[in-house]
């Protein structure tokens, strides 16, 4: 089979799926479930041999023309394309295996399954596509996906607050995006990826407010402050939802599309870039410390290293010494794409393994997700407790294992270009380490302190199987060599340290780790209360109101300003425009009328006059008195 | 001219209305329905054949033309027929529509059922000849033939304020129907033709504009006129109001089709035969349009709580973009408003029809007071979420073509225009989407649950279910193919619009 | 002399139309407007025209006025209690005599402005021929003069319709 | 006078271009005949015979409608025979028999006498017909007087009912006031363009002819212009222009429904025939006649409408919608002053043959809806119509239709072609003021046509106080269903008849 | 002195003024109705006039027309206004007023 024909039939077989779901298997949540797997698979399959059968492509077709415009639909596969449409295929695939297992008994499986194919087929769009629309297109189709899923349970209040807010979110972001799309159309009259390459390499110049729209597109899906409020709420979704769109892949979505746009980036565009992926990263640690609910910690924990990717791909160029035939070059590569793809790859694998995980705990507790009401289950599910802690460990930057190696990339390339990102960032990797301990701590040690904790249970195969997977791959994740030549663009970019660097970089990662983690296992004890709370009530409280007054924000714009400059204009229109105006105006005509009729008074007399006033008026104008 | 053995265009026309009179003559009831199935049926289906054999790129010309004399030839008015790039769009759609409308119409069992169809069938004839006509007269005349049962149906078989509702609707469309009805005579006049055949005035106009000054009146005419029609804020105030009166078929029909035929006039007849004019109100009417249609109305549509008046007043706020489009004055705005007339009359037909149907489950149109439908109608539900979000511009369902020209034809007219409008994406997710989920999900309201105990809801039937369907397939289609329609259109346009995107130059020539 | 005659007749019409629209007796109106006709008859006389003098006091006087008599005695109308006008009536009255009188000079200027005719140098007295008259009337005006006959026709039938007595209407006393 | 003279004036009264007229005469004559002849039983052949009489000779006229007479004047320049002319006398000869199937209906429910009725109407459709083709002023007034004298008559008709004689009594005062208006105004002309003085003095000044080449001449006459204008104002009466349309709910209201009819459409279509003779006739005077009309034609479409839209009673309500029909007519009267523009002239023929059916199809309705009280109705009588009635609900809904210019009926293609004549003639602000009306008719057109379908009769139980609604009988019906649909037809599909009034 | 056609056409529109005025003023149906006539006899006035000094015939032959249609117009309006009187009692013009607004 011809690659492209492989790549076709990847990025087909999921809607294939999806429509064959909703048409006919709406009632039969089994079948629908196979089916959506099947095109998983498929998808798996192909990207993997795709990646490593190592030929490159590119195709495109017209999908419509009017005037002078012309929007494509075009599948470009490069390395790039070839590590994210690999993360989609792998960490996809393992979901929907888990899925098979965790949503087994769910009603609406069918339409679960068939908004993952839904998903799978979109998040595949953005991969391949070869031209800023298209990603747009595909964009707000994940987006769609995501409202989906997120809405699984709609019966629930909460499942429908948040799969609105998330889909609203994402459209302010989508907003900039649009804009700055379609002003990239006029200012280098073109969209495509390549020509737009193509246009900044011949020395076209744009504005800071380009990428920097372009990047809001970025910072809604990829819930980049101040946007990042929908992610939290999204843990309303299904677990392995939550898992694959909103820690693996879409989330992602916006660091690839950065770094598929990197060559618009200009210097201004990438320092505001990098402070709100640092500030992001931050906030949301902290906000990760006091949160009660297992995925609520993971959530958090998903922003802050989406933060990291951030403002990695803002810390953007390095000048690198390159040593080639016995020779030294100094060049500058933008190694901010490389680091961020190299975390964005470590981060799906050890991310997506810790909410497989935490499903794995919550499905075994029976859906009790407070990590006050676990504990003890690394005895009542071992498989999963020894997975989740090589996530952990991945996450925290053990040594050697996946997170390791890419979060080290950042810490170096921000020690080279900002101190105070860097310190920043360092900072984020004690917390990182601090909550994420506590949340092991918490959950799986100790004696059961719930009903639901005291009868956890391991899921069967198809929910640990992707737990091993997925282990495994945060463990050798980070070394680039196991990937062969596949993503080799990529890998190239990752700033490397050497020297010095690479000691002082390696003595700090491991320090923030120790200082995060120690202090975690000393703070907290198995307990059903927060040991924070207990011993610093005004620590605790201020993390809680810096997590809340976010959101207190945003509800109090939704609630009082919004809604109410709603009413207001509302009442405007109803009362003013169509009340006043309106009603007004046949008000007059009306009472005009009823003056016309009342001069019929019926006494000849007055009809005479009319005929004399009528006649001297003809009269006077006969005479040429007007 | 014809080629066709059959005059299909005039079939598609006088079949409904033939089935209507036969309807009006005292067919019995049991006959009249099946008939009303053909007289829905055939226009559909004629409009899909004839897209089919719409030929690849037949530039502005008309395919599919034939004439005849109804008397009035040396006036310079004639029964001229036939299609071309812009008007295939919106002849199918109006085939389509009409055909959902119908079947939906037949299922409903309103009360007396006979004359709600043969009003319909009137309305349907009148729709398939607005868009087939090439005579500007008989453009005119079947617009208004549509109108007319628009306002009987919202008389009759409206829901509240139908009577205050019906006269504020006929009186404001009349109002714009006179005016546009002015500037078409001040065309057929000043143009030096005195014709209303559009191929005429096209050749004679490209060849011999008519002055600045004529053109700038006729078109602040027709951008009033046509503007009442299409709700152009702050001339909109009957339709959200009728809209939210109007029994559903009537709704579907007329806010899906016949709303289309103000946008259709402008970019059919206005823009090529007045580009002068319409250079200079470009600007008025694309401010009107992006801050009056768009934002203001916009943040109205959240206010709402009444679902039909929310989908009225969405409506609303759609045509915002479409007169954005008309003042971008290019092929790629044109076409954009074309496809984006042709999806939101799939959309808001579908969203009208389900509202109904949800009505008939919860009694009530009162969004406060519903919630958690889902999980007794959930193809309901899945069918509402698409209609909502085909309207709010989600990729692959057709309506997001349409705002994606639009919009990337505006910045080029005025970017901070652009920025206004595009925020309108925002605007409209918030409550289309609040909408959906405070029917659907989360948990019922008490008042729901009391309604559902007396009267336990049951998931749509499938004859409510083909109806929607058609529009929900269409939608799709459009929006996975969007080259269906923009190819034909693109044809036209580029033929059409030289003169349009370049009326500055032509008025210094002068 | 005839100057002496039009002043008189002048004043006398004029002056009986005046009575006419004054008095307040009905009956006297309808004798001075029988005057009045004379009077016009007389002015009609002087300018020539003899038969038409004689057909208005004949036609006029004798029958219409006669037949207005006839009614007023008929009905009666005398009686009841006469209101006084109205302050508005009598305004709008004199302004309505205002209009008319300035409309009566404007008109006077507006002859004064005709040129001039010599009556009896220029034109023939064209109305003392009676076989003038016969002559027009049964050549060129025939066909008037056959529509009036139809005219006096219906006036005549609808004159019964709303006067006869007819079965089953009962609302003649 | 010679004899020769004598000898050729009487051969121009050529009878038989008056055929038509002779045989309505005789017809109506015939009528009085057999009603002394006939036995009192046999009385209901009367009317039948009067209809089927007028049937007869519409259908000879539209035989013969190119007659050989076309173009020429006789009588001695009293008529000018012209295709207006011939559309016009189809069109009384029409309203005759329309308003007589009426008749037939009303006066079944009045204690009246019959054959009189049909008799004075054929004579005044008779008057009407040769008003249309007069080309002289003693023809014009005589006939004028035929007809206004003839409706003082039919107006107080029903004499049983107070109301009618009031209508007949205010129709009598005012139409003898504009009687003599008119009068004096024709005297004026015929003694200013008889003045020896002047030039293109003319011995025959009545004549239309003369006067207008001594109109030419004369441009600046004072006296002449006052005539033109009083001439006008009588004129303005019989079409119920403004400000001489104040009587016109009144008299519309008290008159029996099909006189009612026969004012609202045959006496407004010969006030329109004679005024478009005469504004031809003044053409030299268009710089007064224009004006004035114009004025006119907005006050009289803006007073119609406005005073209509809070009226009750239908009679009154059709009375000022037919002001604001007199308006939209004199609109294109004003195109036909301004620039002699025959489209107008055709636009308007169209206008009033689309009201002709219009109207009667309404007032067709009426006569079954009204109870012996004509002065009665009122709009809540029609409640219920469409549910009780489906038919007569349709014709009216149908006629209103027309009524308001609502495509795809003839009157929106009357409105149409008068609109063009207007543009074409440059009247901008009047036609500004036309559409302005339409719209605020659509309020009262509309409401009639609610109270019809929508509304539902008072409150459940409550006593239905209104007059039965007569059953419509097989004439009947077949008349409404035709003008309902010529209405309809006429809309989209004008054919010969459109060809015709547009080629000329 | 010597009478002119204008001092006959002034007399004219004086007794058509006063006849006017009359209509205007009385509220008897029958004077108002004299005045009419009146008004009538003075455009004949005028019209016999202008005959004379045009020395055209036409003028006296309308007078013929004019009085044989005034006196129809009187017969028919006298048998108005006595069926009026008979059903109402009264002929004074402001109690005829039940047909309004």
């Amino acid at each position: 089979m011809a690659p492209a024909s492989i790549a076709l039939l990847a990025f087909l077989a999921p809607l294939a799926s999806a429509a064959v779901i909703a048409l006919l298997l709406r009632r039969r949540g089994c079948i629908a479930s196979y089916v959506s797997s099947a095109a998983a698979a498929v998808v798996a399959a192909g990207a993997l041999a795709l990646a490593f059968g190592g030929e490159r492509f590119a195709l495109t077709h017209e999908w419509l023309r009017l005037g002078d415009f012309s929007l494509s639909i075009g599948l470009k596969y490069d390395d790039l394309a070839a590590l994210m449409l690999s993360i989609v295929g792998v960490v996809g695939f393992c979901v929907h295996l888990f899925s098979l297992g965790y949503m087994a008994d769910d009603a609406a499986k069918a339409r679960y399954f068939g908004g993952l194919s839904i998903f799978m087929f979109s998040m595949i769009g953005i991969v391949f596509a070869d031209n800023l629309f298209m990603m747009f297109i595909f964009w707000e189709l994940v987006g769609f996906s995501s409202y989906l899923l997120i809405n699984h349970y709609h019966e629930k209040q909460s499942a429908a607050d948040a799969s609105k807010k998330a889909f609203i979110v994402n459209r302010v972001g989508d907003f900039g995006f649009l804009l700055g799309i379609i002003g990239c159309y006029y200012a280098l009259g073109t969209v495509s990826l390549d020509g737009i390459a193509e246009k900044m390499g011949a020395g076209s110049v744009v504005t800071a407010a380009i990428p920097l729209l372009l990047f809001c597109g970025a910072m809604g899906k990829s819930a980049q402050m101040p946007l990042h409020v929908w992610l939290p709420d999204a843990m309303e979704g299904p677990t392995p939802v939550s898992a694959l769109i909103h820690a693996a892949t879409m989330v992602a979505a916006g660091i690839y599309m950065l770094c598929r746009i990197q060559v618009l980036m200009v210097p201004e565009a990438l320092t505001v870039i990098m402070w709100i992926g640092t500030v992001t990263a931050l906030y949301a640690a902290l906000c990760a410390i006091t949160q009660r609910d297992i995925k609520k910690v993971l959530a958090y924990s998903t922003l802050s290293q989406l933060g990291y990717m951030v403002a990695a791909f803002g810390l953007g160029s390095l000048a690198v010494e390159h040593s080639g035939e016995g020779m030294m070059h100094a060049m500058v590569l933008p190694v901010g794409v490389g680091a961020a793809m190299f975390h964005l790859t470590t981060h799906a694998f050890f991310k997506a393994l810790m909410f497989l995980g935490s499903g794995s705990v919550i499905h075994g507790c029976h859906h009790e997700q407070d990590i006050f009401k676990m504990g003890g289950l690394n005895k009542k599910m071992p498989l999963t407790f020894y997975t989740f802690t090589i996530g952990v460990a991945a996450i925290i930057g053990f040594p050697y294992l996946a997170g390791f190696f890419s979060k080290d990339a950042i810490l170096y390339l921000a020690f080279k270009n900002n101190t105070a990102v860097f310190a920043i960032l360092a900072l984020t990797a004690v917390i990182t380490s601090f909550y994420m301990v506590r949340l092991w701590r918490l959950v799986f040690f100790g004696e059961p302190r719930s009903e639901e904790a005291s009868h956890a249970h391991e899921g069967g195969l198809s929910m640990t199987l992707p737990l091993v997977l997925l282990a495994v791959l945060s463990i050798v994740g980070g070394y680039t060599a196991i990937y062969g030549n596949a993503f080799a663009e990529v890998w190239a970019l990752i700033p490397v340290a050497h020297g010095s660097d690479h000691t002082i970089i390696l003595a700090v990662s491991v320090a923030v780790m120790v200082i995060g983690a120690g202090s975690a296992l000393v703070l907290y004890k198995p307990a059903s209360t927060d040991a924070l709370e207990n011993k610093s009530p005004a620590l605790f409280g201020a993390l809680g109101g810096l997590k809340e007054s976010f959101d207190a924000g945003y509800n109090y714009y939704v609630a009082k300003v919004q809604q109410r400059f709603a009413m207001l204009v509302n009442f405007l229109e109803q009362i003013v425009l169509a009340g006043m105006i309106v009603r007004g105006l046949a008000a007059i005509v009306g009472l005009v009328g009823i003056g016309a009729r009342a001069l019929h008074v019926g006494s000849l007399h007055a009809y005479v006059y009319w005929f004399l006033l009528g006649s001297v008026l003809l009269w006077a104008f006969a005479t040429g008195a007007f | 001219m014809n080629t066709q053995p059959v005059d299909l265009l005039l079939l598609s026309i006088a079949t409904p209305l033939a089935v209507a009179l036969a309807i009006a003559l005292g067919l019995p009831k049991r006959f009249s329905i099946k008939l009303a199935y053909v007289g829905f049926a055939v226009p559909a289906l004629i409009a899909v054949w004839l897209w089919s054999q719409f030929p690849g790129n037949p530039g502005e010309s008309y395919v599919f033309l034939t004439r005849y004399n109804t008397g009035l030839q040396d006036l310079g008015i004639t029964l001229a027929l036939g299609l071309n790039g812009i008007s295939l769009p919106l002849y199918v759609m109006a085939g389509i529509v009409g055909l959902a409308a119908g079947l939906y119409a037949i299922q409903s069992g309103a009360e007396r059922l006979k004359i709600y169809l043969m009003l319909l069938l009137v309305m349907q004839g009148g729709l398939m000849g607005v868009f087939a006509s090439i005579d500007i007269f008989f453009f005119y005349f079947f617009h208004e033939l549509a109108l007319i049962p628009t306002f009987i149906m919202v008389g009759i078989w409206g829901g509240r304020d139908r009577s205050y509702a019906a006269m504020k609707m006929t009186i404001y469309l009349t109002a714009g129907a006179m005016l546009s009805l002015l500037g078409l005579i001040a065309i057929y006049l000043k143009s030096g033709a005195e014709t209303f055949d559009m191929i005429t005035l096209r050749t004679e106009l490209m060849a011999n504009p008519m002055a600045f000054v004529t053109q700038k009146y006729i078109f602040g005419l027709l951008m009033v006129g046509f503007g009442t029609l299409v709700s152009l804020w702050p001339l909109h105030t009957w339709a959200p109001l009728g809209y939210g009166a109007a029994p559903s078929s009537a709704a579907m029909l007329h806010a899906g089709v016949l709303k289309k035929f103000g946008l259709y006039g402008l970019i059919q007849i206005a823009l090529p035969l007045v580009p002068a004019g319409a250079a200079h109100w470009a600007t008025p009417l694309a401010v009107l349009g992006v801050v009056g249609n768009v934002l203001i109305i916009g943040f109205i549509t959240i206010a709402q709580r009444d679902l039909k008046q929310m989908i009225g007043y969405s409506s609303v706020m759609h045509m915002g973009y479409a007169f954005l489009g008309i003042a971008c004055l290019s092929t790629l705005g044109a076409g954009g408003v074309v496809l984006m007339m042709v999806a939101h009359g799939l959309s808001v037909a579908l969203l009208f029809l389900l509202s109904t149907s949800i009505y008939h489950r919860t009694q009530t149109f009162d969004m406060t007071e519903m919630g958690g439908l889902a999980q007794k109608t959930p193809v309901l539900a899945a069918f509402f979420v698409t209609g909502t979000l085909a309207s709010i511009g989600l990729p692959g369902l057709a309506n997001f073509w349409g705002e994606l020209t639009i919009y990337v034809a505006a910045w080029k007219f005025n970017p901070t225009l652009t920025v206004l409008a595009v925020a309108g994406v925002v605007i409209s997710a918030i409550y289309g989407l609040r909408s959906a989920a405070k029917v659907f999900f989360g948990p019922p309201s008490d008042a729901l649950n009391g309604v559902l105990a007396a009267n336990p809801a049951t998931d749509l039937r499938w004859s409510e279910k083909i109806p929607a369907l058609i529009l929900i397939v269409a939608l799709l289609f459009i929006g996975f193919w969007p080259k269906s329609l923009s190819t034909p259109l693109d044809s036209a346009l580029r033929a059409l619009y030289p003169a349009v995107e370049a009326p500055a130059t032509q008025v210094v020539s002068r | 002399m005839s100057a002496l005659l039009f002043n008189l007749f002048a004043f006398l019409a004029v002056g009986s139309a005046l009575a006419v629209v004054f008095n307040k007796n009905t009956v006297n109106s309808a004798m001075f407007l029988m005057l009045s006709l004379v009077a016009v008859a007389g002015l009609f006389a002087l300018l020539d025209a003899g038969l038409l003098a004689i057909l208005l006091v004949f036609v006029y006087a004798g029958a219409v006025v006669a037949l207005f008599l006839f009614i007023v005695m008929l009905l009666d109308t005398q009686g009841g209690v006469r209101k006084p006008f109205k302050k508005a009536t009598v305004a709008a009255s004199i302004a309505a005599a205002g209009l008319l009188v300035t409309g009566l000079v404007s008109f006077a200027r507006a002859t004064n402005a005709l040129p001039a005719v010599d009556a009896a140098a220029s034109a023939p007295a064209v109305g003392a021929s009676l076989r003038n008259y016969a002559t027009q009337l049964f050549t060129t005006y025939l066909l008037p003069v056959q529509i009036v006959g139809f005219l006096l026709l219906i006036a005549m039938l609808g004159v019964i319709v709303l006067s006869k007595r007819f079965e089953g209407l009962e609302d003649i006393k | 006078m010679n004899y020769e003279l004598l000898q050729a004036a009487a051969a121009s009264n050529t009878w038989g271009a008056i055929f038509p007229e002779l045989m309505l005469g005789c017809l109506a004559l015939g009528l009085l005949v057999l009603e002394i002849l006939l036995p009192k039983k046999q009385h209901d052949l009367i009317p039948a015979l009067a209809i089927a009489g007028q049937v007869a000779i519409l259908i000879g006229l539209l035989v013969n409608f190119r007659t050989g007479y076309l173009g020429d004047t006789t009588f001695n320049g009293l008529l000018r025979h012209t295709e207006s002319g011939q559309f016009l006398r189809a069109f009384f000869l029409l309203s005759s028999i329309l308003v007589s199937i009426l008749g037939v209906v009303a006066l079944a429910k009045q204690k009246m006498p019959r054959i009189e009725f049909f008799h004075i109407v054929m004579v005044v459709s008779a008057a009407m017909m040769l008003l249309a083709q007069a080309n002289h002023f003693v023809l014009l007034f005589v006939a004028l007087e035929t007809i206004t004298v003839g409706f003082y008559i039919l107006v107080s008709y029903t004499r049983s009912n107070a109301l009618s004689l009031e209508a007949g009594l205010k129709y009598l005062i005012m139409g003898a006031l504009s009687s003599g208006i008119l009068l004096f105004g024709i005297v004026l002309l015929y003694g200013v363009a008889g003045n020896p003085a002047l030039p293109a003095h003319t011995a025959d000044s009545m004549n239309f002819d003369a006067l207008r080449l001594f109109l030419a001449a004369n441009p600046d006459n004072v006296l002449a212009s006052i005539g033109v204008v009083l001439v006008l104002s009588g004129v303005a009466f019989k079409v119920g222009a403004f400000p001489f349309q104040i009587w016109i709910p009144d008299v519309y209201q008290g008159a029996p429904t099909p006189v009612t009819a026969f004012l609202a459409v045959a006496s407004k279509a010969a006030g329109f025939a004679i005024l478009l003779i005469l504004v031809r006739t003044f053409a030299p005077y268009a710089a007064i006649t224009t004006p004035v009309l114009t004025i006119m034609a907005a006050a009289t479409i803006l007073f119609g409408n406005l005073a209509a839209l809070t009226q009750h009673n239908v009679k009154r309500l059709l009375g000022l919608s037919g002001v604001a029909h007199a308006g939209y007519l004199l609109l294109g009267v004003v195109a036909v002053s301004a620039t002699n523009s025959t489209l107008a002239v055709g636009a308007i023929q169209f206008y009033l043959f689309a009201y002709l059916l219009a109207s009667f199809a309404v007032f067709g309705v009426m006569t079954h809806v009204a109870g012996a009280d004509d002065a009665d109705q009122d709009l809540d009588h029609y409640a219920d119509l469409g549910k009780t009635h489906p038919f007569l609900a349709t014709v009216l809904a149908v006629g209103l239709g027309s009524l308001a210019g609502i495509p795809p009926l003839a009157g929106f293609m009357g409105k149409l072609l008068i609109f063009i004549a207007a543009f074409k003639a440059g009247l901008y602000g009047l036609l500004g003021v036309a559409i302005f009306g339409v719209v605020i008719s659509i309020y009262y057109y509309f409401g009639w046509i609610k109270a019809a379908f929508f509304s539902t009769w008072k409150a459940e139980g409550a006593p239905d106080t209104r007059p039965a609604r007569t059953d419509v009988s097989l004439t009947a019906r077949l008349t409404l269903v035709t003008l309902a649909l010529a209405s309809i037809l006429l809309g989209f599909y004008q054919g010969p008849f459109g060809d015709w009034l547009m080629l000329r | 002195m010597s009478v002119g056609l204008n001092h006959y056409l002034i007399l004219s529109a004086v007794l058509f003024a006063i006849g006017f005025f009359g209509v205007l003023l009385r509220k008897n149906t029958l004077v108002i109705y004299m005045c009419l006539e009146l008004m009538l006899i003075a455009s004949t006035l005028a019209l016999v006039a202008f005959s004379r000094f045009n020395g055209t015939m036409d003028g006296n032959v309308f007078v013929f027309f004019i009085l044989t249609v005034a006196a129809a117009e009187v017969a028919v309006g006298l048998a108005i206004i006595v069926a009026l009187f008979r059903k109402r009692q009264t002929i004074q013009v402001e109690e005829l007023n039940a047909l309004k607004n």
